[in-house]
């Protein structure tokens, strides 16, 4: 098996943001739809195809040991895939009555997918870096990309400021470790015993993974950039950009879960990222932001999975991480649908959520059902993948942080709930504004049809796909 | 000999960083940052790394700088948007630097004791030119590859939105 | 015969009638009446019965019906006991129901509430009889809390005015304080004996340590102090008299407020192991006994009058069963229960003829309109006087004598004054009543008149009853059950002692007669010379506004600050919602600090690193 | 000695580089502050390479000039959008979205 | 599909025929809902007839594999403690889907709502794995929040968001005791396993922390005195149908919850704390009582008298013994009819007079004789008149509290008397005394009324007079239980 072959799905995505780019300046001058048509059956084409890596491969390495595919990276990029599929369907949606929708969206969203895909396979810190810019260039431009929208450029900067910075310092980190190792592999992490330098070099590091997934402090841009972005992107974000982060860290953490002291200083991070996350989001009344602070409060959630010292908070988290794509979208896609259907200001708000049961059943119904997904409450999939984390972290001793965790989720649940009540419980006030029914398109109502049977599906059923992140996280190396 | 010579461009390096923070034009900034590319790449002659010095003094003095200057024409003498106290911003910005550095140079004490701590020489007789293309040819394969795809994505990004729009 | 002899028959047939009347009375109202008065008769037949068939075969019966609550060794039946005490109480209780169930149908008839007043009754006399027939104390306690119940319905039964709604929860409410005393005995019993029903518990009641006994008696007794008012629970019992007079005759004179009696007779078993326990049955009666007819001699409204002298007599009883005789007590009860039954329904004739009026200072020389009801009043009166010949005489008599022959001189002292008080305040209403001028108001005089034959027959009935009651040997027969105290006097003492209280009664006659009739002692200058003692009389002692200062206030109070500070505020304020507010007031700060300017966040991000890095480096 | 007094060097400009990034109000100059620190990973890279005999430690130096290039690009043109959107390129006014 | 099964997902089944229903036919909504509840009833009843009350164990036994990774089993299973809770439920659904007539906005949701929310009522009380346990447990709140918020009214958001979190704060607690206990398991044995039962016995170092985590959870729902200020809340704002489930069944959940778990779990922890739970209930019962005097809204003070009464139900369940826990059960189900009927009569007055306040309600004896006569029935049965049902659970409460410790038994006692006090002045202000204003005028009930109202009162007065099969139904199991 060439080597090649182990990168196939990258380059079919390569290959297909470059035919997207050409397609785009030479032939669909006008009408943008075939390019989404064309990425969706690409990236459904290397979906099947990671499928069927995920049966076959467990292991196999290329380019001397540096890139590893293993069904732990087949597993994430699946999930990738799907983040990628999804948020595609819910930027044609949100852009639909936007002239500006183009390839240059579609392809820097498939260039992002393969910074990701990179970057959990790799097992050189060369590599991650690569990956690391590779994933977050092209979210910089997406961010930025409703150039009239002062909001959406300001929040490219943002993120292309802090992103820079926080890249960095992973570079230096890098630079520190690589110092006292001799060694950009990514096993020359693995301390037994350590010196000073090395340790601050790998801080270094996972302060900046920390910075992507972020948790506290290093949260401070998420809110902002989340807000400002167009929805797709924060949508893309907040999943896909997120499950990769999370899935470097757990291939760091993995390597140094045996260092109480950076277990401590995680646990402590996850219980400080759930509290500022859930505590900023309770006052908030700008839906957007709310999920941005509920994003932040998740990523303390899923760092529970990742310190607990066992397979249960490992394969947790990848279940994790794929309920809360599929939720996270789907909640992102509706508020795309209402953001767009108004002025924009209100439709950000919650008062464009005031009685939409009443208007728009169907989005009100799966709002409410992501929303309780990510709530934690049972029958829905966001329950068992709290239940595996925190039974993790128990096992673990982590009662404390456990309980914190817990403790938030109600707090979690108060701000979640209001958003419900708006819903359905206000009625529609006819002062307010005129009435407006949000338009959904074909594409918007597939990404919340999806992702309400998932889940639904998950919650009630998620043996198959336990077993599934059980088996990926057994090969993490 | 060749310690002295790095001493002396560090120096100089450090000297125009600060000049370049603290300038107060910055068209200044961009010509003590200059002076530092420049003094960067002289230490990397001196470490005997001659093709990262040349790519340093291409890309960052060459191109990058001038991009630099064409974005600050292209924006020309920008007001201050809004007076913002910054002392409190600055004062606190240097004791953290401070204590970071602090922090990190303490760090470092620990590679005076390593056997190579003085050793500027290269390790190796054979030309670094061709034992870096071979590993960028091989181990490192992936990652050139895709930093050329991080390249034409900030080429169209940068297009795209620096672009204005013909309508 | 053997078939009509089962006791739920006497039970079935009341229950009959509250079925009846409750899905069928309202369509045919008249009969409603006579149906309950029917069914009570039928009781009434087969109490009889019971009574010559249990008398034949002279044992103690216990009929069982069905498992009510069996819950290991918890083992409760709905079961029958039937021996002389229990027949007499039957007897006496249909008996009397019998006739105010007649009377009311003449009493009741411009009611609207007709019908419901007939199903309540009916209740009534179905709790009653569950009470006095049960053979264990649970069974007995429903019926005890149900003839509460009735009571509760019943003087509450013109509900659209206040007063009696009022009077009706709180004779509910001080009486569930007793019967909360009673759960609780019936619960330590259980928990002693482990067992419920009485002929068990007697049976074992020596293996136990008397100071649980004497325990199980104080709170059984404080049942019987809620239920039969006595002191200091008694004050539901003047309230209650809002009701209609026929309930106050049968319910709060005859029968219920006699159920403490009985429940004490019945426990003797229990109650003769804790001489501290009999030591406050005597007590608490005779001073209850004394108090309220002290308060009898001032007040003005002739039903509270009546009220207050029920009290008295309950005290005789309950003073009676703490002496031990137990036998007269209930003799006592069975007499009682005729004269006062008359009395009460004697002057709900007299309402009846001065349309409602209570005031004995609005009455007067009412023989000359309504001699049955005169003439029936006043063979009552002398029967609770104490008069020779009357059933009253023999009974109380018999207290006192007991009372005497036990040792207990200070008590039997204040029996004897006791007696002399309720002859006088007796033969005062009467006075006022029946003789002296006419003082009510001219216009009534023109609707003033005597009962018809539906009210006067149950009456008559009642005064013969009054007058045989004391002849019939009641206590000989309960002595096969109920046990005797065993100290006896010379014959030559007991009549001395029958004189005296003779002698006590005429006095108090008498002195109701110079005072009231011949005006040879002047009321008004008794009252002027006792005026603090007149007006704490007057005033019933204030007990009622001492309670209502020293707990119905102050649990008001505390109620509310309960809802108000610790519910309201500290509990749902504090901590439930300053809980979430706190959280709030955090989540505002946390939102300071996304200032959104970048150099802020840069800061804050390093300041973070630099803070850990220092923790772990 | 020397090498030590390189890494030095590296550490102070990437302080330097942070402290720009913190006081300065220019987006362009805080573009070239974190080129700046870049910079200084770079030397940290080609003097680790020599003391630990390795040349890895250059290699991910070329990758790092090229990235720091489009990442300057990419910032460099959305400083222009901003200006052309605001007219200032003052990163205080960068502050639409916050609370 | 085993019977306990069909009993679940009838409703569910329902609910799903429902949701394709065009919402205009709001008359073939109702009659559907109402044929899926009575079917439901049917089914319990036929689970009863299956039931055998002479074995100890759970009967009816289902088990299939559902996620393996957890050890977690759909596992379901009936015994003489779930048996009455069960029927109760079928029992009370198809009589608020009854009472709900006066909803006139949104009738579909509404009737989704209940059927989803009997479901998740009978999975709580039917399922013997804990994972399952949990999420119908927790799901249940869903329906009910929606309930209050929606359907509710005046301080309806408010009630609803107090409910669900509060709630769900104990539900958190509850689950972290949960996967505790779990983890523990595991330890011992090595064995993943959420089977209920394989966890009792439970010993470790931190049992009495994790008890009372649990004890938390439950307790919010019970409530406990400290824990209860959500009830009022919930129970006033709530529509009637959603009051009667609150009051009928969902706070049964929690009592059940300590009979299942809790204290099987932790038999000495449970032993450790009873004094101080014992303590709170009798808080309960007495100043439950006193605060719901002091009420000025019909529903609050009924609200209030839960409290009071779940206290005995507490007080039942911490005496560990035979009368206490069949007592305590007993108590459940009575709580469960009286406290709905109140509710239901409280609906009644509702519809037609639109207040809820004490002083605008007088005199209905006059205007209402019927509704009167019940609604005294009611409150009797609620102050544990014997004869009536309350008094069998009271008096089978208290007799295991006295066992356990009289002076609990006897604080306790005087719940009787303060119950009294409250249900009276009920009574007496709003029953009794003249009519005024709209209250002159009122209709009586309607024979729809009649339908929901004449069955609980049957059963206030079977119970009352013959609970023999009642106790008999779950003697057996309690008799195990107590062992």
């Amino acid at each position: 098996m060439p080597e090649i072959f182990v990168i196939r799905p990258e380059i079919i995505i390569l290959a297909i943001a470059l035919i997207i780019l050409l397609l785009d300046v030479f032939i669909f001058r006008q009408w943008k739809g075939p390019i989404t048509f064309i990425a969706l059956v690409g990236l459904i084409f290397v979906g099947f195809q990671l499928r069927e890596f995920f049966h076959k491969i467990d292991f196999y390495p290329a380019f001397n040991n540096n890139f590893y595919l293993t069904f732990y990276s087949t597993y994430l990029k699946i999930l990738f895939i799907i983040s990628g599929i999804l948020s595609l369907l819910s930027a044609n949606q949100y852009f639909c009555l936007m002239r500006e929708f183009s390839g240059v969206y579609t392809s820097s969203m498939l260039f992002s997918l393969i910074g990701m895909m990179t970057l959990v396979s790799s097992k050189n810190l060369l590599y991650i870096y690569i990956g690391i810019e590779l994933m977050s260039i092209p979210i910089y431009i997406i961010c930025a990309y409703l150039k009239e929208s002062s909001r959406c450029v300001e929040s490219g900067i943002k993120y292309l400021i802090l992103g820079s910075i926080s890249a960095g310092f992973i570079l230096y980190g890098i630079s520190l470790n690589y110092i006292w190792t001799g060694s950009l592999s990514i096993d020359s992490l693995n301390v037994q015993t350590y010196s000073g330098l090395q340790l601050a070099g790998i801080l270094l590091i996972i302060f900046g993974v920390l910075f992507k997934i972020s948790a506290f402090p290093f949260h401070f841009w998420t809110a902002d950039v989340y807000d400002g972005a167009p929805t797709p992107t924060t949508a893309f974000m907040s999943t896909g950009v997120k499950s990769a982060a999370y899935g470097l860290l757990a291939l760091l953490t993995y390597r140094l879960i045996s260092n109480k002291n950076i277990v401590y200083l995680l646990s402590f991070i996850s219980i400080f990222t759930m509290t500022v996350g859930n505590l900023s989001a309770i006052n908030q009344n700008n839906i957007k932001r709310l999920l941005a602070f509920s994003s932040i409060a998740h990523s303390g959630y899923i760092l529970i999975g990742l310190i607990s010292d066992n397979i249960l908070g490992g394969y947790g988290m990848l279940f994790y991480l794929l309920f809360y794509t599929f939720a996270n979208l789907g909640a992102f896609t509706i508020v795309g649908c209402l953001e767009n259907s108004e002025d924009e200001e209100y439709g950000r708000s919650l008062g464009a959520y005031r009685g939409l049961i009443y208007k728009r059943p169907f989005l009100a119904i799966s709002m409410a059902v992501f929303l309780l997904s990510l709530t934690g409450i049972p029958p829905f999939a966001g329950f068992i993948g709290k239940f595996i984390i925190f039974s993790a972290g128990i096992k673990s001793s982590l009662y404390c942080t456990v309980i914190i965790a817990l403790i938030n989720s109600v707090i979690a649940a108060y701000y979640y709930l209001r958003v419900i009540v708006f819903m359905f419980m206000h009625k529609e006030r006819e002062e307010d504004v005129p009435m407006f029914y949000p338009f959904l398109t074909l594409s918007g109502f597939l990404v919340i049809i999806i992702s309400l049977f998932i889940n639904i599906y998950l919650g009630i059923l998620p043996t198959k796909l336990l077993n599934s992140a059980y088996t990926a996280y057994l090969t993490i190396f | 000999m060749l310690a002295y010579i790095v001493f002396i461009l560090s120096l100089i390096t450090i000297i125009s960083s600060v000049f370049a923070i603290i300038a107060k034009k910055p068209a200044n900034s961009i010509i003590f940052f200059l002076i530092i590319f420049l003094g960067t790449a002289g230490i990397f002659f001196v470490l005997q790394a001659e093709y990262l010095g040349i790519i340093q003094i291409i890309v960052y003095a060459g191109a990058l700088l001038v991009v630099f200057v064409f974005a600050l024409i292209l924006v020309g003498d920008i007001p201050v948007y809004k007076k913002n106290p910054l002392k409190l911003q600055k004062t606190f910005s240097i004791i953290l630097v401070l204590i970071f550095i602090t922090i990190f140079w303490s760090q470092f004490g620990i590679l005076l004791f390593l056997p190579g701590a003085s050793n500027l020489i290269k390790f190796k007789e054979a030309s670094d030119i061709s034992l870096i293309a071979r590993l960028l040819l091989k181990d490192y394969l992936l990652p050139f590859e895709l930093a050329s795809v991080i390249l034409l994505c900030a080429i169209i990004g940068s297009l795209y939105i620096a672009r204005k729009e013909a309508d | 015969m053997e078939c009509l002899s089962h006791p739920a028959l006497v039970l079935l047939f009341p229950l009959t009638g509250i079925l009846w009347n409750t899905f069928f009375g309202f369509k045919f109202k008249k009969y409603a009446g006579y149906i309950a008065s029917g069914m009570i008769f039928l009781s009434f037949l087969i109490s009889t019965i019971l009574f010559f068939h249990h008398s034949q075969s002279n044992v103690v019966w216990t009929k069982d019906l069905y498992t009510w609550i069996r819950v290991g060794n918890l083992d409760i039946s709905i079961s029958f006991l039937i021996d002389p005490l229990s027949i007499v109480m039957l007897l006496v209780v249909t008996s009397v129901s019998l006739v105010v169930h007649i009377y009311s149908i003449g009493y009741m008839k411009e009611d609207e509430g007709f019908v419901r007043f007939f199903i309540y009754l009916n209740l009534f006399v179905l709790s009653m009889l569950l009470l006095v027939s049960a053979n264990n104390f649970l069974m007995m306690f429903i019926g005890w809390e149900c003839v509460g119940l009735c009571s509760y319905l019943l003087i509450g039964f013109w509900y659209k005015e206040r007063a009696p709604v009022f009077a009706g929860k709180k004779a509910f409410i001080v009486n569930r304080i007793g019967d909360f005393g009673f759960l609780c005995g019936i619960i330590l019993i259980f928990l002693n004996f482990g067992v419920l029903d009485f002929i068990t518990v007697s049976q074992h009641v020596n293996n136990i340590n008397p100071v649980i006994i004497t325990v199980i008696c104080f709170l059984l007794f404080l049942g019987c102090i809620g239920k039969s008012a006595q002191i200091p629970l008694y004050i539901w019992l003047p309230d209650a008299m809002e009701g209609p007079t026929p309930v106050s005759a049968l319910i709060h004179a005859a029968t219920m407020v006699t159920a403490g009696v009985y429940l004490v007779a019945r426990c003797n078993f229990l109650f003769g192991l804790s001489p501290c326990a009999m030591n406050l049955v005597a007590i608490t009666g005779v001073l209850t006994a004394f108090f309220s007819a002290t308060i009898a001699i001032t007040n003005t409204d002739m039903k509270r009058i009546l009220a207050y002298s029920t009290i008295s007599q309950l005290g005789y009883m309950f003073f009676a069963c703490g002496i031990g005789a137990y036998s007269a007590g209930i003799f006592h009860l069975a007499t009682h229960a005729f004269f006062k039954g008359l009395l009460f329904l004697a002057a709900g004739s007299v309402m009846h003829s001065l349309s409602g009026e209570l005031n004995i200072f609005k009455m007067g020389n009412l023989s000359k309109y309504t001699p049955y009801t005169f003439w029936t009043f006043i063979i009552a009166g002398l029967a609770i006087s104490g008069f020779p010949g009357l059933s009253g005489f023999f009974s109380k008599d018999k207290i006192l004598i007991s009372a005497f022959s036990s040792g207990k001189y200070l008590l039997w002292l204040s029996g004897l004054f006791t007696a002399y008080i309720t002859a006088f305040y007796i033969f005062r209403m009467i006075m006022l009543i029946f003789f002296t001028t006419e003082r009510f108001d001219r216009e009534k005089r023109q609707h003033t008149h005597e009962s018809p034959y539906i009210m006067t027959i149950p009456l008559i009935i009642l005064a013969l009853l009054s007058i045989i009651a004391g002849y019939i040997p009641i206590p000989e027969y309960l002595s096969r059950v109920l046990p005797e105290p065993s100290f006896v006097l010379p014959s030559s003492t007991k009549h001395l002692l029958e004189l005296l209280s003779v002698v006590v009664c005429l006095a108090g006659i008498v002195t109701a007669f110079l005072i009231y009739q011949k005006n040879i002692i002047s009321s008004s200058r008794i009252k002027q010379k006792f005026l603090k003692l007149y007006t704490l009389l007057f005033n019933k002692y204030y007990v009622d506004e001492f309670y209502d200062e020293l707990i119905v206030k102050p649990v008001n109070r505390f109620s509310l600050e309960f809802k108000n500070k610790i519910d309201d505020l500290l509990i749902d304020g504090l901590f439930v919602n300053g809980s979430g507010l706190v959280i709030k007031l955090t989540g505002l700060l946390t939102n300071l600090m996304q200032t959104g300017y970048i150099r802020h966040y840069v800061l804050f991000i390093l300041a973070g690193m630099i803070i850990i890095l220092v923790i772990i480096l | 000695m020397s090498l030590v007094c390189v890494f030095g060097t590296s550490l102070l400009l990437f302080c330097i580089g942070l402290i720009g990034i913190l006081t300065r109000r220019n987006i362009i100059i805080v573009l070239l502050s974190i080129e700046l620190m870049l910079t200084a990973c770079n030397i940290s890279f080609v003097a680790g390479s020599r003391l630990v005999s390795n040349i890895d430690g250059e290699i991910i130096v070329l990758f790092t000039i090229a990235i720091s290039a489009a990442e300057a690009a990419l910032g460099l043109s959305l400083a222009i959008l901003w200006a052309r959107l605001t007219g200032t390129t003052d990163i205080d006014s960068i502050s639409l979205l916050r609370g | 599909m085993g019977i306990l099964s069909l009993l679940i997902f009838l409703p569910v089944i329902g609910s799903i025929v429902l949701l394709f229903l065009p919402k205009e036919k709001e008359y073939h909504i109702r009659a559907i809902a109402f044929a899926f509840t009575i079917v439901t009833l049917f089914t319990g009843i036929r689970t009863l007839i299956l039931f055998d009350s002479s074995l100890a164990g759970f009967q009816l036994v289902e088990i299939k594999e559902w996620i393996p990774n957890l050890g977690a089993k759909y596992h379901l299973g009936i015994d003489g403690i779930s048996i009455l809770l069960v029927l109760l439920t079928v029992f009370l659904s198809p009589i608020c889907v009854l009472a709900s007539s006066a909803i006139t906005k949104s009738v579909k949701s509404f009737h989704i709502s209940l059927l989803l929310l009997e479901t998740a009522m009978l999975g709580v009380f039917l399922s013997l794995d804990v994972l399952l346990f949990y999420i119908f447990w927790e799901f249940m709140l869903i329906p009910m929040a929606i309930f209050i918020g929606i359907w509710g009214s005046g301080n309806r958001i408010y009630a609803a968001i107090k409910f669900f979190l509060f709630t769900m704060a104990g539900s958190v607690f509850l689950l972290f005791g949960l996967i505790a206990l779990y983890i523990i398991h595991y330890k011992h044995t090595g064995i993943l396993s959420l089977y209920l039962p394989d966890f009792y016995n439970t010993h470790s170092h931190l049992g009495k922390l994790f008890f009372l985590f649990i004890s938390f959870g439950f307790a919010i729902k019970v409530p406990l005195w400290p824990f209860h200020t959500w009830l009022p809340d919930a129970h006033t704002e709530a529509p009637t149908a959603g009051s009667v489930i609150l009051a009928g069944i969902l706070l049964k959940m929690g009592v059940y919850g300590f009979l299942r778990i809790a204290i099987p779990v932790f038999p000495e922890e449970s032993q450790y704390f009873a004094p101080y739970i014992l303590g709170l209930s009798i808080i309960g019962i007495i100043f439950g009582g006193l605060v719901a005097m002091k009420q000025s809204d019909v529903k609050r003070l009924v609200a209030y008298s839960s409290v009071s009464h779940l206290g005995f139900v507490m007080l039942g369940v911490f005496s560990f013994n035979l009368q206490g826990i069949t007592g305590s059960i007993i108590q459940m189900i009575n709580h469960g009819i009286n406290t709905g009927l109140l509710f239901l009569l409280v609906g009644m007055i509702y519809e037609r007079r639109h207040t809820r306040e004490i002083a605008d309600i007088n005199g209905l004896a006059v205007s209402m004789p019927r509704y009167s006569s019940i609604f005294v029935i009611t409150t009797l049965a609620s102050m544990a008149l014997p004869g009536t049902n309350g008094f069998i659970g009271e008096f089978l409460c208290l007799v295991g509290g006295f066992k356990y410790n009289p002076l609990s038994g006897f604080l306790a006692s005087l719940g009787v008397i303060v119950s009294a006090m409250y249900l009276l002045l009920v009574n007496q202000k709003v029953i009794f005394g003249r009519p005024t204003g709209n209250n002159v005028n009122l209709k009586d009930l309607s024979i729809r009324e009649w339908i929901v109202l004449v069955p609980l009162v049957s059963f206030i007065f079977l119970i009352g007079l013959y609970p023999l099969p009642f106790i008999k139904l779950i003697e057996t199991t309690i008799l195990e239980y107590v062992k």
